[in-house]
């Protein structure tokens, strides 16, 4: 019998060459789903478009059918990894976990639902992260949430929720200080989904015009940013502010028992199989 | 009701022209059809309850579009009333033509939620969750492990709370979450070690032939080549216009060579699927006006597109113009409400073990 | 707000790309195999040995009447480009409008944008003025009012662009033909005596749904001719009327809806 | 067909063998039971069989296992997916997929076969299982036994020839496990399938199985062979086995039936100055009745337009140890639950007497934290329950709850024997040792009336033992104790009384002896065997039959 370690996070690659190839599909990418949520800041934006109004009404649509094409990509190049039904079990009752997190009504109206993603991601890689995020929106889509036209943003970028949070540095040894740390970047990442899942409406909310919130095409970017931040001010800063909050808090008294947890059974799924 | 392929189809042809368009009278058309859909077969079903919620974002949206475009834009003749210049961005003549623009805006906003808000209604998910491409099969069975379980963890997490209670355990603060919430995903986890043995038990993954290293190596690199293509493709038509066929060029082979990798990966999953959902004469008739539906939309969108677009700004005239062509394609949506069997909504709606334990979650 | 000036040049297509660099430095659009076919099935860059040329008619408040013939390289270029591109004069437009472009200023006659706003002399109350486009489709004689606008309209070899300063009721006043203009192939401005500004032939009552509270009409004579086919161009709202006619068929498809649900509803209750 | 040969086992970073050179071999078509205390390796083994172990669990094998000529430490669960069915314990964590028809299919679809054959399948595991009633359900509506059922059917559409199950009725009901264990006979004796099982509650099985593997644990080597021989060796067995060998009867008789028979021999010469028990507990003797703790008058109660209790009274006195007993749905769980205050009446009360003041406390007025300052609920489900770090902090946890200061547990988990996990991960302690951990969090609150649900589901006879001493214990100590349960023999050896529920209804409240033996189903194996109201455990059995009583 030959000696294989399996850990959990690790599972995803049968090669190391392998898993860099999927760490570089996973960068790519994200990379144009980035390009995608903000494409209201990209439009074309060249004398023979001059009529970048139609663009502007087509680029929903095919920025929509880009990102979909390639979060599927990138699932489909996990899933090669993904053969392992540990992984597959975990990652599934953990997404059930989380989907009933988000159904349990904290007080203030606080949603559980970037904690997992966050905190399995920090103790389980990035990956692993990402790979949870994606489905825990996917689900909750399934579960009565609905299938809407945000989906493919909202999986993608609850994704990197799980995915940048993996990358977070190590802090085993003071759990305090790393509790402290996720809870600022639970923060951070409130505020910063808020950012991202409005710029997908905020092109309908105002019709094409000289507003002062609105973005034209052919506006250069800076401008574009200031007026999308009197946009973000306007509408959803207050409720990102909330969420941010809640994410603080609850990380800053959930991340350490529930880590400690993670933990404990990241050694039930570590093993290693000796020849005799 | 309908075949989940059909379903998926008339989603496609519905939310291309809710996207694209912004003229008011296709608009209302595509959402009367819409809603035709939602009243005749989407009532009854499990689903139908997300109707409800979408409908009230899209309402919600359409009313916050008015006021902000009718205060922020100050062009146009037909002045309703003046603020005063003094004020910050509000400042200005009042036009009737900046309502209107806010609405129109609005509107496209509400029809595009609608349209889905019908698909989520009328079709079976579990049949959808079923219906994954087998490149993504293993996805799909974490999605479909994770339906499984969530009505047990509702059940779970009742008796939590219950156990907590009695040892005195009170919601004073945030804090208090911490005994219902560890316990959930001990057990979670606690779970989802046995069902990994039953899975690895009954053979689970025995359906991909892992493909040599070598292949898998190079199909992977095909994939990363394809995503890289449609980067570098998207980044020159931002930095280097002049190649714009290029670029373009580029985005398309990206785009062609994923979906050879997906095709690819999908030959790697030899696996069946138990139970086909049957194909009848209806969903034939629907899957075709929608195709049809579609293309309309699509050529007239390339040859001809002026009439998709609307400004009621000076110097454009505020009534919309209209194109009977493009009409009709948007009436073809109505299909399924015509060849739909009677009492189809009724059959759907015992249909759905995972949307209906949900509801008890929410 | 952003408004882009385009130097005096007389200036064959690609070197006027060089301007585009410079001007469009910023991060600009992404797409998809969607706009691919959009772009590719827009000829406008096949290009073809000899260059087309088109008319170009510039009508100010004085009533002066300039005309030039304008060359590109291109098989069908946009109205927009026709003007910026190639017609060599001086302009301000504002692309803030969502609406591709709206002409500020051509030479001295306009608005200053963004010093002022582009419908300076159109902002509610008092008379109103901007810069109207009228075209004229090859061979026709006759001015069609572009509500369109510019970006839309594609310009090929033979069609003649008129941009008057005005309200949008005169069609400018110049009924010479694509050949007068372009006798010679240079492409050289040719002023000629300004003739007494035409007055609209007929002016039709307005429509009361769309009447403007100002005294100005903003719409051109109803001697608009049929628009560009395969689809109706929506026309400015005095000839409503007309307009609202060639909706009908927005009125039949409502009713046919709403006949269907009838029909479903009446189908379910038995 | 199946053969091991010096099979050593032993798990990462565990310093002992759990497995220690086993050899033996299993001919096709045999039935046999694992049975010993838990964690003394029987699940272990059981997985060896498909490739679990190593694969899943990692470690160190040495030697080998052959089933059916393949090696399973070789070709790994997967390859031995098509021979060998395997079953778990919990029946909530088996499914992959919501709909029970497809849950058939799920492992079919991974094998890839087609369609037609695939249908055949499902059809016939349907039919074998017979829960082809059940094939459009979703599987998050089915009862405990139902599910075990679909597990079973689950991997039978892989047609093994063997089927392993490990402890697959611990968490059901006897009713559920009756069926369950049914199938697995059906299954053996019609299809000649080869069935390993392990479980705890033999007189259930012991009949069927042709061999018994007894695991000792504690490093002894295991144990095979016939039931009877097996069963003389072994110390922990049912009633009937442990009267029988208590009065060497040979052959050990293992069912009633064949238990009558010396019964009746027993009965016809036995030692006279043996006396039966008195048929009514001391309790009931005395005249002077103790004050009543818990009153319930009226009670009526139900589940969204479910009636669970109707007209339900019943007066419970302190230091009484009552048994409410009843098929499942009769009530039992709501009836606690409404005790303890986390259900309210719709008709009648429930009044709680504070054993000091002596003043009644209406449940549906008084709010939880009053109510459990004197009555004390342990769930069915210790995970419910456990979270915290380590035991201590559990205890902790619930002393806060009710506003005390954490105190010393000493006393407490010494008598519960958990003294040396004082400081343990709760979850890494076994069913039992968890279970008891429960008791001590709920314990720790010093509540006047101790109200139990289920609590030896999963535990095998030696955990139960325990329990049932830890029980009297408290009990004499004069605590009220009220046990929603279906284990007959615990109530014979603990219950003072015993209250039969049916549809929410009170339809038998007696003392012990009484009910039992005027009822068929809910009596003891002894008094089955001997159908005698004063018999109803081994030591009354004992008292009146054995020779040397003195």
């Amino acid at each position: 019998m030959t000696a294989t370690r399996n850990r959990l996070a690790l599972v995803l690659d049968r090669f190391p060459l392998q898993r860099a190839l999927n760490a570089a599909i996973l960068v790519v990418a994200s990379l144009i789903g980035l390009g995608s949520f903000f494409y209201p800041f990209l439009l074309p934006q060249r004398s023979d478009q001059f009529n970048a109004m139609a663009h502007a009404q087509d680029a929903p649509l095919l920025f929509v059918v880009l990102v979909v094409l390639c979060l599927a990509a990138v699932l489909s190049s996990l899933a090669s990894g993904l053969m392992n039904a540990k992984l597959i079990a975990v990652l599934g009752i953990l997404t059930a976990a989380n989907a009933v997190l988000r159904g349990v009504p904290g007080p203030a109206g606080f949603t559980l639902i970037f904690l997992l993603p966050i905190v399995c991601g920090y103790a389980y890689g990035p990956t692993f992260g990402f790979l949870l995020g994606v489905f825990s929106l996917a689900v909750s889509a399934f579960l009565g949430f609905g299938v809407g036209p945000w989906l493919p943003y909202q999986m993608f970028s609850a994704g990197w929720v799980g995915l940048l949070s993996g990358c977070l540095p190590r802090l085993k040894r003071h759990p305090r200080a790393e509790a402290v740390m996720l809870a600022i970047w639970g923060l951070l990442l409130g505020f910063t989904f808020g950012v991202l899942m409005n710029l997908w409406f905020w092109p309908y909310v105002f019709s094409a015009g000289q507003s002062e919130m609105y973005w034209e095409p052919g506006l250069d970017l800076v401008s574009a940013l200031q007026r999308y931040g009197v946009f973000y001010t306007f509408t959803s800063f207050w409720w990102d502010l909330l969420r941010a909050a809640g994410n603080f808090v609850l990380l800053l008294l959930f991340a350490a028992p529930v880590l400690r947890l993670l933990r404990r059974f990241q050694q039930r799924f570590f093993f290693e199989v000796r020849a005799t | 009701m309908f075949h989940t392929l059909t379903w998926v189809l008339w989603l496609v042809a519905a939310v291309v022209p809710a996207f694209i368009m912004r003229n008011p009278l296709y608009l209302a058309l595509l959402l009367g059809a819409t809603w035709l859909l939602y009243t005749t077969l989407g009532r009854t079903t499990p689903m139908g309850s997300s109707w409800g919620s979408f409908v009230k974002l899209g309402v919600f949206l359409f009313a916050l579009a008015i006021p902000f475009n009718a205060l922020s834009i100050h062009i146009g003749q037909i002045v309703l009333f003046h603020l005063p210049e003094s004020w910050p961005i509000i400042g200005g003549p009042i036009t009737l033509e900046a309502v209107i623009a806010g609405a129109v805006s609005g509107l496209a906003l509400l029809t595009i939620l609608v349209v889905f808000a019908a698909f989520n209604a009328v079709v079976d998910h579990y049949q959808l969750l079923r219906a994954t491409p087998s490149f993504l099969f293993q996805a799909g069975v974490v999605i479909s492990i994770a339906i499984t379980f969530v009505p047990q963890m509702v059940i779970s997490a009742r008796e939590i709370r219950q156990a907590q209670r009695i040892r005195g355990h009170r919601f004073r603060g945030l804090r208090d979450l911490l005994p219902l919430v560890i316990p959930l995903l001990a057990n979670s986890l606690e779970r989802s070690i046995q069902l990994a043995e039953t899975m690895e038990a009954r053979g689970f993954g025995s359906a991909v032939s892992l493909p040599s290293r070598r292949r898998a190596l190079l199909s992977q690199l095909g994939l990363l080549a394809a995503l890289v293509g449609v980067l570098v493709g998207l980044s020159l038509l931002a930095f280097y216009p002049q190649a714009r066929v290029w670029a373009w060029l580029l985005v398309a082979i990206g785009v062609i060579g994923m979906l050879a990798f997906f095709a690819f990966h999908g030959r790697q999953v030899k696996r069946t699927r138990y139970r086909r959902q049957s194909w009848h004469a209806p969903d034939t008739v629907v899957a075709v006006a929608s195709a049809i539906s579609l293309a309309i939309v699509i050529v007239v969108r390339l040859t001809a597109p002026d009439t998709f677009f609307y400004s009621p700004y000076p110097p454009n005239s505020l009534l919309p113009a209209f194109d009977p062509l493009v009409g009709v394609a948007l009436l073809l949506l109505v299909m399924p409400v015509l060849v739909a069997p009677r009492g189809a909504a009724r059959e759907a709606s015992n249909s759905e073990p995972a949307a209906r334990d949900m509801e008890h979650v929410a | 707000m952003f408004t882009r000036r385009f130097p005096h040049r007389r200036v064959p297509a690609r070197d006027s790309r060089e301007v585009e660099v410079q001007v469009h430095r910023i991060v600009v659009g992404l797409g998809s195999l969607f706009v691919l076919l959009v772009a590719l099935s827009l000829p406008g860059t096949a290009f073809v040995d000899e260059p087309s040329q088109a008319g170009l008619v510039v009508q100010f408040d004085d009533g002066r009447v300039e005309t030039r013939c304008v060359a590109f390289a291109e098989k069908e270029i946009t109205g927009a480009d026709l003007l910026l591109a190639y017609s060599g004069y001086d302009i301000i437009v504002d692309v803030s409008s969502g609406m591709g472009i709206t002409v500020c200023q051509i030479e001295a006659q306009g608005c200053s944008y963004p010093a002022e706003h582009c419908f300076c002399q159109c902002m509610g109350g008092g008379d109103c003025a901007y810069w109207n486009y009228f075209y004229r489709e090859p061979g026709s004689s006759e001015w069609t009012y572009s509500a369109l606008g510019a970006v839309l309209r594609k310009v090929q070899h033979g069609s003649v662009e008129a941009w008057v300063w005005g309200d949008g009721t005169t069609p400018p006043a110049f009924d010479g033909s694509f050949e007068s203009i372009c006798a010679e192939p240079t492409a050289e401005p040719s002023v000629t005596p300004a003739p007494p500004t035409a007055t609209p032939t007929v002016v039709l009552p307005l429509p009361a749904a769309t009447q403007p509270p100002e005294p100005a009409p903003t719409s051109p004579p109803s001697v608009t001719p049929v628009p560009p086919v395969p689809t109706p161009t929506p026309v400015p709202s005095s000839a409503g009327t007309q307009a609202l006619l060639r909706t009908w068929p927005f009125g039949l498809m409502v009713l046919i809806l709403v006949l269907i649900g009838l029909w479903v509803r009446s189908r379910r209750e038995r | 067909m199946i053969r091991f040969e010096h099979l050593s086992y032993r798990y990462p970073g565990a310093d002992a063998t759990i497995l220690q050179d086993l050899s033996f071999e299993i001919a096709e078509g045999e039935f046999l039971l694992v049975m010993g205390p838990s964690g003394a390796g029987k699940s272990t083994l059981l997985r060896c069989l498909n490739g679990l172990v190593p694969h899943f669990y990692g470690g160190t094998v040495s030697g080998e296992v052959l089933v059916d000529g393949r090696d399973p430490v070789a070709l790994g669960p997967r390859g031995m997916a098509d021979l060998v069915g395997f079953v778990l314990q919990d029946p909530e964590a088996q499914f992959v997929v919501d709909r029970v028809e497809d849950e058939l299919a799920f492992a079919l679809e991974n094998q890839g076969l087609p369609p037609i054959l695939m249908r055949k399948r499902v059809e016939e595991a349907l039919d074998q299982i017979n829960i082809a009633h059940l094939r459009h359900r979703s599987v998050s509506t089915l009862s405990g036994g139902e599910r075990q059922r679909v597990a079973i059917a689950a991997v039978m559409t892989l047609q093994p020839r063997v089927l392993v199950l490990d402890e697959p009725t611990s968490q059901l009901d006897p009713q559920a496990a009756e069926e369950v264990l049914d199938t697995l006979v059906k299954l053996n004796q019609d299809l000649g399938l080869t069935i390993i099982l392990s479980e705890h509650r033999l007189e259930r099985v012991v009949q069927y199985v042709d061999r018994i593997l007894y695991f000792s644990g504690n490093g002894q080597r295991p144990i095979l062979g016939e039931p009877r021989q097996v069963l003389s060796q072994v110390e922990l067995t049912p009633p009937l086995i442990t009267l029988a060998k208590a009065l060497d009867w040979s052959p050990i008789p293992l069912t009633i039936k064949e238990g009558r028979r010396f019964a009746r021999k027993a009965a016809r010469h036995r030692p006279d100055g043996n006396k039966a028990p008195e048929a009514t507990p001391p309790s009931q003797r005395r005249n002077d009745q103790p004050p009543v703790s818990i009153s319930v008058k009226g009670l009526g109660f139900s589940y969204n337009g479910h009636p669970a209790l109707q007209d339900l009274s019943l007066d419970v006195r302190r230091g009484e140890f009552v048994a409410l007993m009843g098929r499942n749905g009769a009530g039992k769980t709501t009836l606690l639950k409404q005790l303890v205050g986390l259900l309210r009446p719709d008709q009648g009360r429930v009044q709680i007497v504070a054993p000091t003041s002596g003043a009644a406390m209406d449940t549906r007025k008084a709010s939880v934290e009053e109510i459990i300052q004197y009555v004390g609920y342990v769930p069915q489900n210790p995970n419910a329950l456990l979270f915290n770090d380590t035991v201590r902090q559990e205890l902790d946890f619930t002393r806060h709850g009710h506003g005390l200061p954490p105190g010393e547990y000493e006393g407490l988990l010494d008598t519960l024997g958990l003294t040396e996990y004082a400081s343990h991960y709760p979850r890494d302690l076994s069913v039992g040792e968890r279970q008891r951990v429960a008791l001590a969090s709920i314990l720790v609150a010093e509540p006047q009336v101790l109200l139990l649900d289920e609590p030896t589901r999963g535990l095998d006879y030696q955990q139960k033992a325990s329990l049932v001493a830890f029980l009297q214990r408290e009990r004499a100590r004069g605590r009220t104790i009220i046990m929603a349960t279906h284990d007959v023999e615990l109530v014979a050896n603990c219950a003072d009384r015993v209250i039969l529920l049916g549809d929410g209804q009170v339809v038998v409240d007696g003392p012990t002896r009484q009910v039992m033996s005027e009822s068929l189903v809910f009596a003891s194996q002894i008094n089955k065997l001997f159908r005698d109201p004063a018999l109803l455990t081994v030591e009354d059995a004992l008292s009146l039959y054995a020779t040397d009583a003195s």
